[in-house]
């Protein structure tokens, strides 16, 4: 199973587990696992169907852009981490539609 | 807006005439009347160097000449460096040293190079550092700027001999 | 930038009259590196510029050892150091010269223009004092004389009344057995204003032992730059050792009234104050004996 | 990686990188012909000055622009009001980010509230900008004054004036319960520290200071809009990412994103600073208002006291260690102001405070801070360098108290490949202890340096490569030539890193591939130039771009030679089939000739995995124990860049952010008065170095290839500024045995520690 560590922020909510390892093969899947087992955990963790703003997602200690669509091994290691990069400030993908 | 002043000058030898007002600078003529824009605008108060050009002989940050002065004087910008479709000197060691990142500084460091190395061809890594003083660059560290100086010195000279 | 007119007379009579029937604010461009800054940045204001370049004497630069320096109120600074003479008999003054701003600023700043700004930081001025330079001031009324130390009366102001004009600063001929140096303190190598500042000119006795005369000029330690009077009445008859030095230092630190601003505390700038006048006696002394 | 990627990893001879031509854009440069944002000048242009708030901190009463419109020539004069309301939309979200545009839109001009001196209140077009200038100075803009705090200690007290009365402290989705300055409570832990700290036989503990420093690039902020009868909104713009210009404009203006256009020019230096926007939509807004292109100029003081300053921060740090040099435990505690609007750079400071070291036990806790400065924004390894004074002077002191050399302390402790950070993930390859090594054989740390006053630093520094999307095109000239459009601003001369990886892809030279920065119209999205990844990521691109270009040459060959594709075969740029062969320019003579389709090219990526760079300083300085003065007598930089695509700009970046952080170091700060006014808005007062301050610096380039980059690449831009202040408070330590503890170390402030310490 996917082990996640859980960010120290959010320990309150395990009661101070750091590694959870929960089924699932998306960070989606692992984040209702994790709902499953913590309530309250998603909503720290998201905003709506996508990453909560300024978080992004490492899995196996690669930063994926793909956040709650990416792809989880059954052996990966998922860490919560907080945006980084000289870009940091204002960070968007082009691809978005802006408009509604 | 108050009355202009017709002002008779040379730049990069040739005779040049232009409207000002008094307060205008010699940059901003320079690079808004006559379209001149290799001089830059980097602080505006004679700090940064980016904006040096030779004026009657003598290196001077032209945000600090009003344009009126520059009647009868004669104006040497960075446009006047290369001569006929060759670069000088210094503009080739600039670019074969690397010693430009972003390149805003350069158009000043290249003039005030040239006042440095006119007045003294053989000029010491002090000399260069304290001739280049009033020149600001943020992005090389100075190195590689000073060692192309000293470049085109060795350069010049073994061309004028 | 305001707008204003402009006027480029060609001689002192045109521009003490054009300064004296001026409406509004007349100013005086010499170099302009403090002038145009102050006008852009709305710090001072004018309705008219004379520039006094085209004045002939006004850009003379003359020396001879019995006659002295003449030095027009408009010489821009590269000329000074650049003058071989001026370097051997008034080395303070080359000193000085060679570090207000970089070179692109001492292509157009002038020690005249230095003196009109009367920024107690002005780096020319303590070397003029430790000089004993006499400034010529131009009027309507003819000309009058004023000691380069009384010239400054407050931050940015001076002894110039409307219509008046510095034409000429003199210096003495070079007595024998003398020398001086001008030396600030400033956190870069150059550009900076200086932090504080000191000029110290000596005249030695025969056998190079003995301070015979002394004269110390400070910056940026006093709301104008500073006549160190008493350290340089002491210093008359001492001998021209290390521990002088010092001990004039103190006078010096004493003889100091700075603030704090962003470029340095008053403590730090009393210190410095006593530091500089030290090292410029120890290299005045230097010169002196050749 | 796709398959392919393998042919070229690991690989050590290359054609073309390595090597060191003349840039594609030099000759531009050197003779004043590149194009800055400032250079612009179109038909009909209006000038526009900005009004800007003379207090630190105040609510807007009124304004009143009666009088400045009255004048004749000035053509149209906005404000907050004229922006679209954004309240309803306040939180763009984006992979990897979010912003808050209501905060964005404020910042470019105040809504209600002015947060800092140089706020801009309101913006003016006119016909020249002196004319501009005069009537900015009739808009009436009537204030109350308001207390206000600059330091970020006093920002976090319960009593200090609050800058924004709704916000509470986040805690990763935690709201606090009351108004406060802190906006965001990050915390990082790794093992046990009460046993780690256990386990250790020495434990320093320190406190450190850090001012506000500016990125100072020389060009100011610059643009020119223009918006066109046809509704289409051209910007030109001096920043490091087009696309990120276009999307901000587009989002404060309430615009799809393909209605702007934005021309990113030459950029004069940004370091970071020029990511947000400033003057763009204010420049359109005018423009709008007034039918004609608009351009919008900084003087140098509005850069500095409305433009990013880097955080003035406050930092604890404690460390313990095993007689025999071993680290056990780690302890830090970060606060970094932000300025006026949330969203700082908090997070990587607590990322990189501790990311040098195998450090088994660890605990980071980091806040985010209001105070009445300009919004910070990014500067070259944002955070990392405030976090690294720190901590590298207190590995130093335990080296010290050791009686350990402090570059075998490093060694002993270094990060290495399977190091867990403190954030959690664990380490790649990286170059760290081949840094290390490279500083213990270099010239500069075997020579010895005697005399009085004088002593040796040194100190590590550590930042991340992030990836994000990049974009290409390419098309095949019949001369041979490819011209390459890229998406990436040019701030250093990644055009040439960029082509170089095209060319070593299609075994062509350097200078046989044109490469320009394409607008936002003319090349896909590219991420802005910032966090090391130019030529990192676009430079993947590139090479994805040289595959598709070699794939389609090979097919025109394979139907020139009547064959299958699969049967021409391709070594180092010719095109072979059994006896016949084909150079690369042959073969495009020939595709031209015979009017077989053009070949054009198209990549674009989105690399995943953000990689590490460390570098390595080592000083020696000389301090005037009478003024507090120090001079920096020799500097050498170690640094692993992957593959060093050209060695000559890679040193560039070495040396330019070894001088920026000697700078960090001795003098640069923002220097307010009792009223938080900035009293060195200045390049004669604020003291960046002169090449009078500073030594040549010497650099020693380490290469340890990138696993996710088919050449190895590391990104090298950030790292180079972090180890610099640690490095020269080192150095002044051994020097003086005095420890300076606060940026800078002005002469002020070491003489009065060196006189307090005697």
């Amino acid at each position: 199973m996917p082990v996640v560590f859980i960010p120290t922020p959010l320990r309150d909510i395990t009661a101070g587990t750091a590694e959870v390892a929960v089924e699932g093969s998306t960070v989606r899947a692992v984040v209702d696992a994790l709902e499953q087992r913590y309530p309250g955990i998603k909503t720290r963790l998201c905003r709506g169907d996508s990453l909560a703003p300024g978080l992004q997602v490492s899995i196996d200690h690669v930063m994926t852009t793909r956040g709650l669509r990416a792809t989880v091994r059954p052996d990966s290691e998922v860490h919560f981490l907080p945006v980084i990069g000289g870009g940091k400030g204002v960070r968007c993908s082009g691809t978005q539609p802006l408009i509604e | 807006m108050s009355k202009k002043v017709h002002v008779t000058t040379s730049v990069n030898h040739e005779p040049v005439e232009f409207l000002c007002e008094p307060r205008q600078s010699l940059l901003e003529v320079l690079r808004d009347t006559l379209r001149l824009t290799g001089a830059k605008e980097g602080c505006n108060n004679g700090n940064c160097g980016a904006c040096t050009v030779i004026f009657s002989g003598v290196p001077v940050n032209s945000c600090l000449v009003l344009a009126v002065e520059a009647e009868g004087a004669t104006v040497e910008t960075v446009e006047g460096l290369a001569d006929h479709g060759h670069l000088h000197p210094i503009q080739k060691c600039f670019l074969e040293g690397a010693a430009l990142q972003c390149g805003v500084c350069t158009p000043g460091f290249l003039v005030a190079a040239k006042a440095l190395l006119d007045h003294n061809p053989d000029p010491t890594e002090h000399d260069i550092r304290f001739g280049l003083a009033n020149n600001l660059c943020r992005c090389t560290g100075y190195d590689k700027i000073v060692k192309a100086v000293q470049a085109a010195a060795r350069e010049l000279q073994s061309l004028a001999k | 930038m305001s707008n204003f007119d402009y006027a480029a007379p060609t001689s002192l009579a045109q521009a003490t009259a054009l300064l004296e029937g001026a409406h509004g604010t007349a100013r005086v461009l010499a170099g302009g590196t403090d002038l145009i800054v102050q006008l852009r940045e709305h710090l001072r204001d004018a309705d008219l510029v004379v520039n006094i370049k085209k004045i002939p004497e006004l850009m003379e630069l003359s020396y001879g050892s019995q006659l002295g320096l003449r030095l027009g109120a408009s010489v821009p600074c590269y000329r000074i150091y650049e003058h071989a003479e001026i370097l051997v008999a008034y080395p303070a003054l080359a000193d000085a010269a060679r570090i207000v701003g970089g070179w692109q600023i001492q292509s157009r700043a002038s020690v005249g223009g230095n003196l009109c700004n009367s920024s107690p930081a002005a780096d020319t001025i303590p070397a003029l004092i430790a000089l004993g330079a006499q400034c010529v001031i131009a009027g309507p009324q003819g000309l009058r004389e004023v000691p380069a130390e009384s010239f400054c009366t407050a931050p940015g102001r001076n002894v110039l009344h409307k219509g008046e004009i510095l034409a000429t600063i003199v210096f003495a001929p070079p007595v024998p057995f003398s020398g001086s140096a001008y030396e600030r303190f400033i956190p870069r190598n150059e550009m900076d204003i200086a932090v504080a500042g000191a000029g110290s000119w000596v005249k030695l006795s025969a056998d190079g032992t003995t301070i015979e005369q002394a004269r110390i000029g400070l910056a940026a330690v006093a709301p104008t730059p500073l006549f160190a009077a008493e350290a340089s009445q002491w210093l008359a008859g001492k001998s021209a050792t290390d521990k002088t030095f010092e001990r004039a230092g103190e006078f010096a630190r004493k003889a100091a009234s700075p603030i704090s601003d962003m470029r340095g505390t008053a403590e730090f700038r009393r210190h410095l104050a006593g530091v500089l006048t030290r090292r410029t006696l120890a290299k005045a002394v230097e010169r002196a004996r050749g | 990686m796709s398959h392919t990627d393998e042919l070229y990893l690991g690989k050590t001879s290359y054609q073309v990188l390595g090597k060191r031509p003349v840039r594609h854009d030099g000759a531009d440069k050197v003779t004043g012909k590149a194009v800055y944002a400032a250079d612009v000048q179109l038909p009909n242009m209006a000038h526009g000055k900005i009004v800007r708030s003379p207090h630190a901190h105040a609510r807007i009463k009124s304004i009143d622009v009666s009088e400045a419109v009255k004048i004749p020539g000035v053509f149209a004069v906005v404000t907050a009001a004229d922006f679209p309301n954004l309240e309803s939309r306040s939180e763009v979200m984006g992979e990897g980010g979010s912003v808050n545009l209501a905060h964005m839109a404020a910042n470019c001009l105040a809504m209600g509230k002015v947060l800092y001196k140089g706020h801009p209140v309101a913006a003016v077009a006119a016909a020249n900008v002196h004319l501009a200038e005069e009537a900015a100075a009739k808009i009436k803009v009537e204030y109350e004054v308001l207390p206000s705090v600059t330091w970020v200690l006093d920002a976090m007290k319960d009593d200090a004036p609050l800058l924004h009365e709704d916000l509470r402290t986040d805690s990763m989705g935690k709201k606090g319960d009351r108004p406060t300055n802190v906006a965001l409570h990050l915390q990082f832990e790794k093992g046990n520290i009460a046993e780690g700290f256990q386990q250790a036989d020495i434990v320093v503990e320190r406190e450190f200071r850090t001012a506000s420093v500016h990125q100072g690039y020389i060009e100011p902020h610059a643009t020119v809009a223009l918006w066109n009868e046809d509704n289409r909104l051209k910007i030109w713009a001096s920043t490091q990412g087009a696309f990120n210009c276009r999307q901000q404009v587009a989002q404060l203006l309430q615009i799809p994103v393909s209605q702007c256009l934005v021309v990113p020019c030459e950029i004069g230096g940004g370091f970071g600073g020029k990511i947000a926007v400033y003057l763009e939509p204010v420049a359109a807004l005018l423009s709008r208002k007034c039918g004609r292109p608009v351009k919008l100029v900084m003087q140098r003081n509005e850069v500095f006291e409305a433009t990013g300053p880097t955080p003035g921060s406050f930092l604890r740090v404690k460390l313990g260690a095993t007689k025999h040099g071993k680290l056990t435990a780690g302890e830090a505690w970060l606060a970094y102001d932000c300025g006026a609007f949330p969203g700082g750079v908090i997070a990587p400071g607590c990322m990189c405070v501790f990311s040098c070291y195998e450090l088994p036990n660890a605990r980071v806790d980091g806040f985010d801070v209001l105070d009445n400065k300009p919004k910070t924004q990014a500067y070259r390894a944002p955070g990392a360098t405030q976090a690294a004074f720190a901590c590298e002077q207190v590995i130093d002191e335990l080296a010290e108290a050791l009686g350990i050399d402090p570059l075998e302390f490093r060694l002993k402790n270094a990060a290495s490949e399977g190091t867990r950070r403190v954030d959690g993930p664990v380490y790649p390859r990286v170059g760290l202890v081949e840094c290390l090594h490279a500083a213990k054989n270099s010239d500069h740390w075997k020579s010895p340096l005697s005399g009085a006053n004088r002593g040796r630093g040194i100190a590590a520094g550590f930042w991340f490569n992030i990836g994000l999307a990049s974009s290409c095109s390419g098309s095949v000239h019949g001369d041979g030539i490819v011209t390459l459009v890229e998406g990436s601003t040019d701030i250093g001369g990644t055009r040439t890193s960029i082509a170089m990886q095209l060319a070593e892809t299609l075994g062509i030279g350097a200078a046989d591939v044109l490469p320009q920065v394409g607008d936002t119209d003319s090349v896909g999205f590219t991420f802005l130039t910032g966090g090391s990844r130019t030529t990192f990521a676009t430079g993947l691109a590139a090479y994805k771009l040289g595959l598709d270009l070699q794939a389609q040459m090979q097919e025109r060959a394979a139907t020139i030679w009547e064959c299958e594709p699969a049967a021409v075969e391709v070594k180092n740029g010719v095109y072979s089939r059994n006896g016949q062969s084909l150079t690369f320019k042959e073969l495009a003579g020939k595709i031209s000739e015979l009017g077989l389709d053009p070949v054009v090219g198209r990549a674009s990526v989105s690399p995943e995995g953000s990689t590490n760079a460390f570098g390595v300083h080592i000083a020696d300085v000389e301090v005037d124990p009478e003024t507090g003065k120090v001079t920096v007598l020799r500097y050498t930089a170690i640094q692993d860049a992957g593959k060093a695509v050209h060695p000559s700009y890679v040193e560039g970046q070495m040396q330019g952010g070894a001088v920026q952080g000697i700078g960090w170091a001795l003098n640069e700060e923002y220097f307010f008065d009792r009223k938080d006014q900035m009293r060195n808005a200045s390049f004669l007062d604020y003291r960046m170095p002169t090449c009078l301050d500073v030594p040549m610096i010497e650099t020693i380039i380490v290469e340890v290839p990138n696993p996710s980059h088919p050449f190895g690449v590391r990104g090298v831009g950030e790292t180079p500024i972090v180890a610099p202040p640690a490095t020269i408070a080192n150095a002044i330590h051994k020097a003086t045995g005095v420890r300076m503890t606060v940026l800078p170390i002005s002469p002020p402030a070491l003489w009065k520690a060196l006189s307090e310490k005697s």
